[in-house]
Formats: structure tokens, C-alpha cells, sequence
């Protein structure tokens, strides 16, 4: 067996992992930065809105009222026929 | 004309030549099938790979054989002369020969028997196309990136401390893959050593664009390993999340995440994007990709792009990939002691992954004094998101008002860039 | 400059260089494009491959011709000198020359002409990506699976000896062929009469795969007389269909079918693959892409393939490969002789095969005391839906309560296996 | 003319016809084989129901029920407005 | 091996080797990636564009490169030197040789970097596939025939005449850079001023092929430039068009255009084809495609193809060769005085064609007495549908009910076909 | 500099604007014609319908039958129910 090739494994991990945690590690902190000048920039930005179910109302009461709409139109118009 | 035909069809005939490495392989592609359809064992590839599987090795065919390898097929003396004055070697010796040719002897038999006019499989063809040139790794590495929501990473950046930790599957496997030629019959490099490891990274577009770098032969084993044990998550990562905390650590409820706007996932990807270029340019085509594929998905302006890239191109290219893959699990190359060391280095691999990731969230519980649960570590590892539902459910199990999902995503996806992380470490390294 | 350029210009108009082959040619594709649109000739290959004709007629242009071509046309002297050297013949007779260049001599020739600069054609490289390589037609064989549901066919395994039978129009055209050779001005070789048999399939894909392996400068031909002649089977159809079946036998109502199972669909295409590689390897191509697609509709859980089989992909490849079968539709390539001869054995080749599987269908309706109605062999020549569409309005004639549709998708989805058969038979034995 | 060849594609007609029955031939019985199988796998595999009809039913009444929903939401919600 | 490590690592880094040039291009992207999304400036080329443009340079990762300068990167002294030796210099003049080595020995030097192992960077080999071939450029112009309405070009071909006027800031800005190499440090050819000229056609796949197959080396900047101008068409357009009308022409009211028959629409494409292979063979391919494209839309038999060409094969392609176009923005060549120059003549060109169009508008108003409103010759240049929104926009101003949006569709349209037309005359006397 | 380029250029742009003023003016013509033979071709040949508004009126109303079949079917049913 090649101890040699055990010692550059073990010396990859080492760098590897240090890399990984490096560069992740940094990355958390630009993040950070990141997301602070976000909000500084845009303080008239729109904030994510957290709860979809809203909008589904809203979608909703848009298909209703077209149907609503609709049905009054055909309505009319049968009636007329 | 009669008697030749039938006997030429006779030979021509696959139960006449299929040999009991082909049969096994067959078998090995249809419990792919089985397990794709009814476990739902990561379908969209597993499926694809398992027929490829079935295809490779329908014999006489020869789908996923090379030019050369038709021109061996064919044996007409003449060509075979050709070969083996280019490769140097006697005709007796050439199947050994064109197996452990490389560089530019390898290029030259291939011109050579395509000028003979010899034409690849058409698996190989796809596989040359998609895989060889890096390009169908890519894609669906962009559509991945069209389909991921970081916000949850986003809100909390420590979570990426996670998706770090989760790695150390990769390199403790890279160690085990040396170890493991102490044993008869194992020979892996540092190269193919590199490539088995990723299987730690617990995603499949990584793995098998490394693997096609550092160790095309064993793409086959090693991609089916990645995708099969990312299927098995459920199965692998509960019990080792159990005994490693306790019930207290597991019952922890965390602090919703905070709204993040929507300048903040654009410049998520340009982020992400200038740290690869300044210190990790050798994953620069993974994570251009990913990033790529993300900034298509937020900028809210280029919707037909984005739909592009999470629909057509990412299914069209699964297709392809699956079949390609599917074409390197030929019975002589996927049959042999390397592949169980590579699976079962694969099985450590995960294990380990998720044993690091759960133990960096212990140090995060202790650390943030309890506003962490350490289950979230065990995300990390990528297999989005399969990762995060598990934890998600283990969770649960200790608390069952205590919803896990969005805390888990942030080291599910932070696991996907640390493992392409990785990948370029080992390309820069070992891939030179 | 101004003369020059002038001059130039006028030489390089189409109108100071028109053929009157050339003009024929784009009539005949204005012609195509005319029976797609107001005749609905099978318009998703007809239109395409109508416009790929008009295209590859434009004078000067050279759209469809390969890299050598466009070294002729361009002229120069030295350039010509060296292909003249290359290919052992002096300059005046390159024309020639390179018609009948092949194997190695083509090989090194078009290696020439790149390395001069020259490039093929855009036709020529939508060709030699989409069908040269055998992709295109394989592609859509996937989706033709993806599209295709089995069932009655699997409900009723006996009607695959309907679209057994029919498959006897190839053969007898490929006799027909050959013995066309007494007519002075033909010599067709038995790849080449073997490639215009297929026609006889009724199934584009596999005429343009066959032709594209046996016999390519006929490909035109062929892919246009199968799929036009697949667009007139309502009409070639039904006057055999009612010469050789009585009344009584039009007449028959077939007993209900069976329901089938989600198992018995999804074990179906691995069925049919397993005997494929079993028997006949060399029909895997077809076959394998053809159960693959079938697998991915039939598994459930791969809807998103399933889906870009089925749309996607099938739609961009049958662009691709009506304009390039088009592009064979060359003046100097398609104004033969040859060309009548085909489309007279392709017509033939569809007129026996119906005859063939008519007559079957009659054993069939003795064998099984009156079961059977025999004009459902008439749909065994593939054609899929048409052909069964056909056999549904010819029963309805002799009895106005007679659906026979669904009892006509089983010879008709086994017309498909049994041309993909013979296509795989022909390449095993002339192919090699 | 070269009788060979037309002996040759004599030949290759009996050939290709003979493979052509046989292999297809094969395949009713595997066919069935098959299928005798697979019901024997799945007694508790569900048969694929027949008429589509009750399906397109049932759908009918999933969308007449949100539709219901909808309409009472909207109602109840402009009676607030 | 640590430290080799380490500093094998330090050395792949980015931010080691990161030159001056490399930052202000990756700046660049960051500036075309914040048009497209903040001012919305054609985005959906402009992001894709100005993403591979960071690609491209990101340091030591060489994605832009090709095989030969991946060979350079890696400085083997044994690979050096046989590329010296195929290129016939030095070693030390490598560098300049390899740029500057064109035709046949450029194809020695990248058969010979391939043969020895080296492969194009992903940005590069989707370069090589998508623009190098012509064949993206040409799929984007069938989904355009596929997307437009000629409606009213067919119902008042006059305006024809407006969409040929507009060609003039082409053939000018042709002189213009030509007349630039007064200055020192510019030195176009003549096929170089006519790839830059074609940015004054306004249409963005136009000037991508022509560029490739005139001046590879400007590509990057002249595609940047077209589709930067065609965003800025409402900022550039509005004041030229005011300047060169009085208020009175701009107030006048079209008739309403005659409804057009499905049948016009389905020969429209035809005709079109028709004259184009008649009189200028060397516009086939742009024409042929366009109005492939178009009569996919029109026939109404070919849904499928038409929505393909619409949407999937358009939108993959565009991703792609964004991508592509953003890989010629390297710093070592975008980075010159020729850019700037590029960038004047482009803003130029705009200029020009949009008072040539107006100017024939105007002529149009006389000879048809007050019935043609002139602004709708700035239409002309293409740019659709941008410019005819700011036609209408224009006129609005003038008159609050005068909505010449549908007026301006024909010029708009026909500009398209105008400068396919002038691409099509600069190949057959410039390409030759 | 190089003059010849530029009446090199001069020519190119004559010869340019001359090609395409003749090819679209051509086109101008042979458009007409087309449409004249068009016209004289199809005289039973529909004019397309030049407002879209009447077609959704009456995708409108085949939504409201549907919807209406559908919510009678529901009725009908709930009552047996
Ligand atoms: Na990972
Ligand atoms: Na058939
Ligand atoms: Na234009």
C-alpha cells in the first residue's frame, strides 16, 4: 500500500476542508453585508409578502367575479334570444 | 445466401452471445427500473440510468460502444492491422491495448476507426455529446439554480457553517478510498479517489460532472451510487440524527426567518458568483451555472428563460444524462470489486456527511445558546430536498407542533454550493 | 469595384443561375408544402420537409451541400488541386469523383475542405447532426412511445400476427426492386432496395433511420414516398380492403376488450425490449427508444419526461429533421429515374402490405369462427391512427353500429413492432 | 440482370418474413404470459377503469364545490365590504 | 504535497491573478446585467450576455478559452513547443502567433491541442456550437418568423419602401468606419466595417450572424451594441423624429389598414422566399428561416412546430447564445479602441437609419398627399415592436387620438426583411 | 489611409442601398399581385374576423353552460345523495 498516496489524501482533506469552511465562512459575512446594503437601498423596496394565502383570496374573487360576469351576461343575452 | 443468413443471424442473435455478465447487468438495470417505479427511488434519473443500463449491455449491439469499439466488434483483420500499428502493440494484444490507451494514442485509434467508417452506439454518442463535454451537468445544473428558493439561506447565512460541515463526508471518504487499497485488488488513484468521494456531496449533477473529469471509467458506478443513496436519505439519515442528540436538542423550536426582499435574492447569485471567481475559479462552471440559472429565476424580467430552464431543458437533458449514465454500466467495466468499494465507500460517505452536519449543529445549539436544533445540520449534506423533509419528520417525532421545513433548507441548499465548493477544490488539486 | 461588384452580384443571383432541375425541384416542394396545408397531408413532416426542398434548390446558395461541395463550387484552382490529389484524379474529373468517393477517400476529403475553410451547407449540418448520427428519427421513435397507449394491443396479443403479415409489403418490394433491375437505367444494390422495401412499413421514422444507414442519396426519396403515401392511405386503402373481404365479414362486431392493468403497461415495453435483445439486437435502436418512451408514459412517475417526450423534444427534432430530409431533395440528387421507381414501389409496397393484412385477418376470421373482423389487418401496416381510422370508416360502411377503432389499434401499434423488426432483420443481414 | 441478387432478396424475403412471424409470433405468447403474470402479481392492483366518464363526474363536482365556496366567500365578504 | 497545495491553490485563485482588464469587464457584465433588469433594456438577451461576460473572465478558469489557449494556459513546455513547431515560430512568439494564424494552420493548432488532451471552456464550446455553426442565430430568426404578424405589411406594402430607406444607416456607418481609420490606431477591413455596420439594422440575430461569419473577433462588441441600441431606441428615436417633422405631419390620421385573408398570410412567406432565392441566393438562409418560421405560424395544420418555434426552441437558444455572445467580451479583446469606436458608429448608424426612414416618410407624405404620417418611417429600422411603440407614442403627443401603432407595424416588419436583405448583399461581395 | 477602401466603400453602399431599394420595391409588386390572385383564389375564402371580442362572448358562454350543466348535475346528484 502507498503511504505516500495516504499522505496526500490526508493533506487534500485538510485543504479541502479548510477551503469548504473558508469559503463558506466568508460568504456568510458577505451575505450579511449583502443584505445590509439591500436594505439600504431600497427602503422603498417591497418586503416579500410571507403569507400566499391572500392572494389566493384575492384570485378567488377575481374567478368569481368573472364568472359572476359571465353568468349575468349570458343571462342578458338569453334572455334577449 | 440462406444457410449464411440464418447463421449470420443466428450470431447476430442476442441470446446466442449474451454472457452472464450482460444477463446480471440487465437484471441490475431492471431492479433500477423497479426501484425508480415503485420505491420512487429519485425516478427522473434512476429510471433513465436503469434503462440505459438495460441497453449497454444488450449485446452484439454494441449501443454504448465507441468507434473502436465497433472496429474490435467487426474484427476485419485489415482494420485490426490499422489499430495496432497505430497503438503499437501486436493484434493479439489489442483489446488489453485500446483498454489502457490514453491521451493522444486514444485520439488517434478513434480518428482512425471513424475513417474506417465506424460510427459510435448511440448511447456512446449520447454520452459523448452530454457527458464528455461537461454540457448536460451544466444545464441541469442551471435549471436547479432556476428552480431553488435561497431565501431561507438568505435569512440565515450561518446556516452555510452547516452545508460546510456536511463536506466532510467528501474528504473522509477520499481518505477511506486510499485506505481501501490495502485490500487486494483495490488500486484507486488520488484522481479516482477524488471522484468516488463526491458521492459524499449528495448531488448528482456534481458527481457526475467530477467523475467525468477525474474518472470517466468509474462514472457509471459512481453515479448510480450518488443518485440510489440520495433516494435512500430517509432510510440513512434518521437513526444517526437520533443518536447523536437528544430529545431536548431535538425538540428545540426555532425563530421564524425573517422576510427577505427581493433585491436581496438578486444579488444573492452575483454574490455567490464574485466569491467563486475571486477564490475558486476552478468551480467557477458549476457555480456559474447554479447562480446563473438562479439570477434567470429572480430577476423577474426574463420569465420565458426561467421557464426554460426549470422545464424543457432541464427534462430534455435528464433524458439524455440518465441514458448516458445509463451506457457506463456496461457489464465489463461496472462488474468488478471497485464497484462494491465504491458503493459501500459511498454508503460511509452519506453517513458521515450527515454525522458531521448533525454535529456542527450540535456546536451551533450550544453556541446560540438553544436557538438552533442541531437536526438541521443533517440537511446539509444537499439532496434537496429530501434532506430537509427528513428533517423535517424527525423533528416532528420529538415535537409535533415543531415544523422544521424552511430552517432546513437554508443547509440543504448551502449544502449544494458546498459540495460544488468541494468539487472545485479537487478539480483545482487533483484535476489539473 | 462597382463593375466588380455588379458582376459579382449578377453571377451570384439566383435568377442568372436557375436550373430548370432546380426549378422543378421547388415546384415539387411548393407542391408538398401545398398538399400539407390544403390536402393535410401529414403536414408536421410534409410542410417541413416542402420548405427544406425549396431551400435546398436555391441556386448558389449550396444550403444543402457538405463541405467538399462548397470547395467545388468556390473553385479555386489550388483548393481543387489539392482535393484532385487527395482523391487520385485529376481536376476535370473531381465532379465525378466525388460522387463516388467513400469510406476513407470521403473521409479525408471533407477533412480537406475544412481544414481550407470551407463549411457544409446550413441544411447539410441540420443533416449530418440530425440524421447522419441516426438521432433525429430515434428521438421521435421516443416520443411515438411516449404518445403511444398499447393497450388493445396488449388486451389482444393475436393481432400483432395482423401487423406481422403486413410487414410482407416490405419484402415483396424489395423483391420488386431488384427485379426492376431488367429495366435498363435501374440497378438498385440490395441495400438499396432493401432501404426503399421500408417504405412498405409505413412508418416514417424507421424509413428515414433505415435509408439513412443503407442507402443516404435515396433517402429523399424514400422519406418522401412513405410519408406521403402514409398521408393517402384513405385512399389506397379501402378499394383492396372491400376487393378482398365479402360483406358478411365487413360486417363483424368484435367482442369488447378487456381492460389491462397499470402493471401489465408498464411490464409491456420492458416485454418487448427483453425479446428484442433476446432476438434481434440489431433492431435495439429502434426498439429501445421505442419502449423507452412507451416506459416513461407508462411508469407514472416520470410525467415531466413523459411530457418533454411527448412535446418538447418530438416537435424540435421534427423540424429539425423535415427540413433535413428535405435538403435531399436536390435537383441533381432527386430528378433520376430511380426516384419514379421508388415512389412506384413505395406505392406497391403499401398496396400489398394492406393485401397482406387483410388476408390474414381473414385466416384470423376462420380460425376464430367468425371473431374476427378482417379488415383490421388492413390497419397492420402501421400508419398510426390513420390506418385504423380507415378500418373504423370501412366498418361503418357495412354496418352503421360496427366501431371497430379500438379492435384496429392493435394491428396498428403492432404494425409499428413489426416494421422495426424487419428494419432491424434488414440491418443485420445487409447492413453489416 | 443478376439473378444472384434476385436470389439473394428471394432469400432475404423468406428470411425476413420467418423472423418477422417468429419474433412477433413469440411475443403473443410472452404477451400473455406476461399478463398472466401481472394479474397474478396484483390481485390488489387496481384495474384501469373503463369508462372515463364518473372520473370527468367527480371532477365536475370538485369544481362546482370550489366554485360553490368561492361564491359564498365573495358573498359574505362584499356583504362585509 | 501540503504546500504544494497551498500554494497550487494560491495560484488558482482568482483573486491572484486578476488583472485590471478582467475587472473591468467583469464590471461591465454587472453593468449590462443592471440595464437589463432595472431598465429593462432587452433583457432577455442582455442578462444572459452580460453574465457570460463575468464568465468569461473569471481568472485562470479559462472559460472563454479555446482548446489551443487552454494549452498556452498551461504552459507544458513539450505542448509548447509542438505548437510552435505546427506554427512554424519560436516559442516565445506563441502568444501573438496563435493569435494572428488563421485557416488552416489555426485548424493544425486545434486538432493538435485536442490530440493532446485539452478542451475548449464551457462558455467557448457553447460558442463553437451555437454561433460558429450560424445555426443559433438562425433558429432565433424562425422563432421570430414564428412570432410576427405581417398583417400589415401585406395590407400596405408601400411601407416596404420605409423598411428599405432605414438600410441606409447601415451602408453609412459602412463608410463611417471606414473613414474612422483616419485616425491612428483603427484599421478595419472591409469586411470588419460591414460586420460593424450591421448594428444600424437594429435586429440583434442579424448582426450576430453576419458578425460571425465577417468579423468574429468584433462579435462580442457588435452584438453588445445592437441590442444595447435597440433598448435605447425610445431615447434615441423620439428627438431625431420631432427635429425632422413639423407638427402638422405628425398629427396626421392613417386610414384603418383592409383586413388580410388567411391565404395572403400563408403566401406571404412564400413570395418572400420566392424572390429571395431569385435575386439574392446569398439572404436564403436569414430569409429562409424567418419565413419558415412565419409559414409554420400561418398554415394553421403545424400548431405544434409553431408553438415549439415560439417558445422551447427560442428560449433554450437565446440562453445559450447569450451566454455565447457574453464569452467574446474578454478583456484582452473587448478592451480596445476599436470597442469604442464600434460603440460610436453603432449610435450612429441608429441615428441615421431613423432619419433616412423619416425622411422617406416625409417623401411618402407628398407623394401620397397627406395620407402617410411620416413618423412611421422610424419604424423602419426594426427594432420590433420597440420602434413602433415609440412611433406611437410620438404621435400621440401630437395628436391625443392617433394611434399609429398598427401603421408602424409594416415598416417595422419590413426593416426586418430590409436588413436581412443588406446582410445578404455585404455576404455575396464582402464574404466571398 | 487607405482611399481605395473607402470608394471601396462608397461602392459597396451604392451597390447596397441599390440591391435593397430594387429587392423590396420588387416585393412591393409582386405583394400586390399576390394579393390580387389571393383575393381572386379564395372569394369563398373567410376574411379573418377582424374584432376577438365576439369569439370570447361565446367561449364565455360555452364556460357558462358547462358550469351550469355541471352545478343542475351537482344539484341534481346532492338531492339523491
Ligand atoms: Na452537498
Ligand atoms: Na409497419
Ligand atoms: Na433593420
Amino acid at each position: 500500500m502507498d503511504t505516500n498516496l495516504l499522505i496526500q489524501g490526508a493533506e487534500l482533506m485538510l485543504l479541502g476542508m479548510g477551503i469548504v469552511f473558508g469559503f463558506l465562512g466568508v460568504l456568510v459575512f458577505t451575505l450579511r453585508a449583502m443584505s445590509a446594503l439591500a436594505g439600504r437601498l431600497s427602503d422603498e423596496e417591497s418586503i416579500e409578502p410571507a403569507p400566499p394565502a391572500p392572494l389566493n383570496v384575492s384570485d378567488h374573487r377575481r374567478v368569481v367575479a368573472v364568472i359572476t360576469a359571465a353568468v349575468a351576461r349570458y343571462r342578458a343575452s338569453s334572455r334577449a334570444a | 445466401m440462406f444457410e449464411q443468413g440464418l447463421e449470420a443471424l443466428w450470431h447476430s442473435m442476442g441470446i446466442a452471445n449474451l454472457g452472464w455478465g450482460q444477463l446480471l447487468m440487465i437484471l441490475v438495470g431492471g431492479l433500477l427500473i423497479f426501484l425508480a417505479i415503485r420505491k420512487s427511488f429519485e425516478p427522473l434519473l434512476l429510471l433513465p440510468i436503469g434503462f440505459g443500463c438495460i441497453l449497454a449491455n444488450v449485446p452484439v449491439a454494441g449501443l454504448a460502444e465507441d468507434a473502436v469499439g465497433h472496429l474490435l466488434m467487426a474484427g476485419d483483420p485489415s482494420h485490426l492491422a490499422a489499430l495496432a500499428e497505430i497503438l503499437n502493440v501486436p493484434v493479439t494484444q489489442l483489446g488489453d491495448a485500446v483498454k489502457h490507451a490514453s491521451g493522444a494514442s486514444l485520439v488517434a485509434a478513434q480518428t482512425l476507426a471513424r475513417d474506417l467508417g465506424y460510427e459510435p452506439g448511440m448511447l456512446q454518442l449520447f454520452y459523448e455529446v452530454s457527458i464528455s463535454t461537461g454540457v448536460a451537468p451544466l444545464l441541469i445544473f442551471m435549471g436547479v439554480g432556476a428552480l431553488t428558493d435561497f431565501s431561507a439561506l438568505i435569512a440565515k447565512p450561518s446556516t452555510l457553517l452547516l452545508g460546510a460541515a456536511a463536506q466532510f463526508g467528501i474528504f473522509s471518504t477520499l481518505i477511506g478510498a486510499l485506505a481501501l487499497n490495502v485490500v487486494p485488488g483495490f488500486d484507486f488513484t488520488l484522481a479516482e479517489a477524488s471522484a468516488i468521494a463526491i458521492i459524499g456531496g449528495a448531488d448528482g449533477p456534481t458527481a457526475v460532472f467530477l467523475a467525468s473529469k477525474l474518472a470517466p471509467d468509474l462514472l457509471g458506478a459512481i453515479a448510480v451510487a450518488a443518485y440510489s443513496y440520495m433516494a435512500l436519505v430517509p432510510i440513512i439519515q434518521p437513526p444517526i440524527m437520533r443518536a447523536l442528540t437528544s430529545k431536548t436538542e431535538r425538540q428545540v423550536v426555532m425563530s421564524q426567518l425573517r422576510p427577505v426582499s427581493k433585491l436581496e435574492k438578486i444579488l444573492f447569485p452575483l454574490t455567490v458568483l464574485l466569491l467563486c471567481l475571486l477564490f475558486l475559479p476552478s468551480a467557477a462552471p458549476l457555480i456559474g451555472m447554479l447562480t446563473f440559472g438562479n439570477l434567470l429565476r429572480e430577476s423577474g424580467v426574463v420569465d420565458r428563460l426561467s421557464k426554460a430552464a426549470q422545464n424543457e431543458i432541464i427534462n430534455a437533458v435528464t433524458i439524455i444524462l440518465g441514458l448516458s449514465v445509463g451506457s457506463k454500466l456496461q457489464a465489463d467495466k461496472f462488474l468488478s470489486l471497485e464497484t462494491l468499494g465504491i458503493l459501500a465507500l459511498g454508503a460511509a460517505a452519506f453517513c458521515i456527511g450527515t454525522a458531521a452536519g448533525v454535529l456542527m449543529g450540535k456546536a451551533m445549539y450550544r453556541l446560540s445558546k438553544g436557538a438552533v436544533n442541531p437536526l438541521i445540520g443533517a440537511a446539509g449534506v444537499s439532496a434537496v430536498p429530501m434532506a430537509a423533509r427528513v428533517v423535517n419528520k424527525v423533528g416532528l417525532e420529538a415535537n409535533h407542533h415543531n415544523f422544521l421545513l424552511m430552517h432546513a433548507m437554508g443547509p440543504n441548499v448551502a449544502g449544494v454550493i458546498g459540495s460544488a465548493v468541494a468539487a472545485g477544490v479537487l478539480l483545482a488539486v487533483v484535476g489539473g
